[in-house]
């Protein structure tokens, strides 16, 4: 069903946890559906110094939330903020069509992460 | 099987999706894809034989339900059975009343040719279960009315495995004068079945589940009722279902059926023995397990289990792995965006139905099997709680 | 295949009911009985090797009518495929109009199940034939009308081997904007079939006449075209026909038409000599014989005759005891009191018809098997003309 | 589909043929349906001294005609009127039930053949 990058990212997942006293915090999906990722940020000089996920979910859930950690670390917020879910299955090299919807929202979760760090600063 | 390089086994523990083909059942088919390949409706020596051949399956296939013969027909699995039944009673006794009764716990063979039936203007009643799976019969008796035409309640559930009492509701049944029928798919070969003795009018089985092919299936049909047809053409199977008779196939599923009823009491015991040593080893093992479906009325194959803050797809991978094949409820594998409708209509939260996993065990599996998923089931619980967004202290 | 004392040879001469499944489907499918058994829905190595063993299949599959993998649909076979497509076709588009139009000479699953719908309120044009068993397309254009929303007629007659003109009949329909069906059970393996070319947007197939399994067949649907499912349950095939797959069968299948392309020019030319040396032998051998069906417009492996004052079943039984197997139109070998509707509409008499004869030869079928049909026939026909009440100088 | 007994009175009928200068004929069935039986008699002393039968026809309507000439040979003329379609399926040892209809008409066949000569010689 998934491929090998998919399946590397899920078995050996990258930047798992949470981080202590996170500059943000953003949390995304629906218990219903049964997908909800949690990203932790630290900012340090408008770039994202460091990060981690927990995500309650399926295979894809768990191999783009791994995926978007990895492509985000570093980049400024400006830049993370364009990082798109698509994307992020495409740096995996694609997911099973019914994977698209809801096991996808790991970007989205970065999002509302960099949104709370702004938010706490009073930047937004 | 395709080679899974951290497996130090195979166990296959999904025998309610489907299981392998028995030896005996395949040497008994062998013959009839080659050699003794004629149509069963041909007037020449190679039809002879066919029809010989499934006129032989139909005697097997009956004689595991306590029927006879001619109350058998053969179909292409228990999705065409389930819906010939339905369709076929709803069709034909329309003009008796339009309203029909089932389980909100059903297969979605059966639930879905319902919800058909109500956008054809059928009235449907989906009685509900507790906790454990169980319907209770005198919700059914409450629903029927002077318009109602069939009841449909399944034997054993396939995902939880509660075993329905379908000897009461046959009788409720019978006394209103409505037809009942039964979705025994898993049940049949697994617990003892008496048509006579369940007061049902119609059943379905599924050689798959059994140890026989894919690809065939069968439905009593209590004899003198009438059904509609759902696929017309040829005069086969009494013009109840037209279509070029499955010969191998039959020929295979009635050899399952006769290997099934032989060895049902010895093997029933063995699989109670194995599924209780799964169920207590889970409780034991790991911590927030619930099991899920009845205690005791129960299908000796199944085992099925709650993993509280995780997802089933995400466990299945991991098994699979590790060479076990499960299943689970979640949404996440099927493709829907809701889990199992089963653990829904039972209680459980959507988060934990997306927790559940199903283990049906089958001839192949052993005690060792069972140790070896007690020993691996764990750690993949723990690393997969460890990186949960949920966990006890969770909103969860 | 049970003993024929009195025969000095076994010529299997019905491969139009049905065939043997061939040395290297078999050897395709046995695989997947007992080994790589899993459901193609699992989520585990099992069910990973079913899947990918059905997107081969399909993919062959598709390759013999030229479709791509993703318009073909597996059923149960032929007739499925037939009541899928039409009453697939009917029922998801009938606020477009009620009006549908075959032919009088279709196969049983395409003719009941259009008297089917007629019930349910459709109105259903039958063109006629001409006495070569050849449907006008003109016939077709002038029943067209606003109200039409399927064409069906089959592309290769299975009675007396007539092939239509499918390629006109689908430019009308695609000008009139009609969908069209054509039944190729028959032709497929054949002759060449590009469902592009023919402009057909559904098309049946049946594995068990081509060297495959019984129990399996598909359906070419156009991309993008929508079918009401008739049988409901999981979400197999595409949502348009719920089951779990037979997977061994779809295995089979996908072989036999993967040889079937392969060997085709090869093999159509080989039957052709071998029926046209038949046909003139049985005319140059027997008296008062005519060919069925169209002399030049004709399925490689089709010859049809009818043998005047004789009646068909008691010409089987005596070749069946020669070891020879045929089959014939009469109502006497279908238990019904009509003989077929395919001769009758071509304008033969109920007696001529039910004198009628179809010989349909195969891959094992050679020039001696020819020559040994020639020798046995007509003193059987001669012996059975001495006790009939009819004859050259009767009322006949 | 059908029982020895039939298969030898189909492959081995009795009496085919037709009686030259008949004292009765018979000819029931409808070549619609596929089956014709014609019956010829020769009659002595109120007695079937002599029977024939041409039948166009299936199995079951050939092995009746032949059945049914053996039932009647050397009956008087009321012991043949007895003898009913059933009978003669009976004593084959029974008929698939798709051919007691239509293909078993040779007792009627005789019965006619027993009035027609009846009416020849103005008994009726
Ligand atoms: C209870 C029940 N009913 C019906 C079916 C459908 O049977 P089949 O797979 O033979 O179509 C299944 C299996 O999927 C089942 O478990
Ligand atoms: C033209 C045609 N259509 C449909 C069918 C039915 O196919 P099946 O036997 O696979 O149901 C047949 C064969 O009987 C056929 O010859």
């Amino acid at each position: 069903m998934y491929n090998d990058k998919v399946m590397d990212h899920f078995f050996n997942p990258r930047n798992v946890g949470e981080l202590e006293n996170p500059d943000g915090v953003g949390q995304v999906g629906n218990p219903v559906c049964g997908d909800v990722m949690r990203i932790t940020l630290r900012i340090n000089d408008n770039r994202i110094e460091d990060i981690k996920f927990r995500t309650f979910g399926c295979g894809a859930a768990i191999a783009t939330s791994s995926m978007v950690t990895e492509m985000v670390k570093g980049l400024t917020l400006e830049e993370a903020m364009q990082i798109s879910n698509k994307e992020v299955a495409e740096a995996l090299g694609g997911l099973p069509t019914q994977k698209l919807h809801c096991s996808n929202l790991a970007a989205e979760a970065v999002h509302a992460a960099i949104k709370d760090y702004r938010q706490k600063k009073g930047l937004d | 099987m395709s080679s899974q390089p951290n497996a130090q086994k195979l166990v296959y523990l999904d025998h309610s999706a489907t299981t392998p083909v028995r030896p005996e059942v395949l040497a008994a088919m062998l013959p009839y894809f080659a050699g003794k390949f004629g149509n069963p409706s041909s007037v020449h020596a190679w039809g002879d034989e066919a029809r010989k051949a499934i006129d032989d399956g139909r005697e097997k296939v009956s004689s595991l339900i306590g029927a006879s013969p001619d109350e058998v027909i053969f179909t292409s699995g228990g999705t065409e059975a389930d819906n010939l039944a339905i369709r076929g009673v709803a069709h034909a006794r329309k003009a008796y009343g339009n309203h029909l009764i089932t389980s909100q716990i059903e297969h979605h063979a059966v639930l879905h040719t319902f919800e058909a039936l109500q956008k054809e203007g059928f009235r449907v009643t989906f009685v509900p279960c507790d906790k454990h799976g169980l319907i209770d019969p005198d919700d059914i008796r409450r629903a029927i009315t002077k318009d109602t035409i069939l009841i449909s309640i399944m034997h054993g559930q396939n995902e939880v495995g509660t075993i329905e009492p379908i000897g009461e509701i046959g009788e409720i049944a019978r006394s209103h004068g409505v037809l009942f029928h039964s979705d025994a798919v898993q049940s049949a070969g697994k617990v003892p079945i008496s048509v006579g003795d369940l007061n049902v009018d119609l059943l379905t089985l599924s050689s798959h589940k059994i140890y026989g092919p894919k690809g065939v299936g069968g439905l009593f049909v209590r004899k003198g009722l009438r059904l509609a047809p759902q696929a017309t053409g040829g005069a086969h199977e009494n013009r109840l279902r037209a279509g070029t008779e499955n010969v191998p196939g039959i020929v295979g599923f009635g050899e399952a059926c006769r290997l099934a009823k032989a060895e049902l009491p010895e093997e029933s015991k063995r699989l109670i023995e194995l599924r209780d040593k799964l169920i207590a080893g889970f409780l034991r093992e790991i911590p927030d397990v619930d099991l899920n479906g009845h205690p005791i009325l129960r299908l000796p194959h199944n085992v099925n289990i709650s993993v509280k803050y995780l997802e089933g797809e995400a466990m299945l991978l991991n098994l699979d792995r590790m060479g076990v094949a499960a299943s689970s409820g979640s949404a996440c594998t099927s493709g829907s965006l809701e889990p199992s409708h089963v653990l829904l209509a039972m209680g459980l939260s959507h988060e934990t139905a997306h927790g559940s996993l199903r283990f049906s065990l089958g001839s192949s599996n052993t005690a060792e099997d069972i140790d070896y998923v007690l020993e691996i089931l764990p750690p993949i619980v723990k690393k997969l709680r460890s990186m949960s967004a949920f966990g006890p202290g969770s909103s969860f």
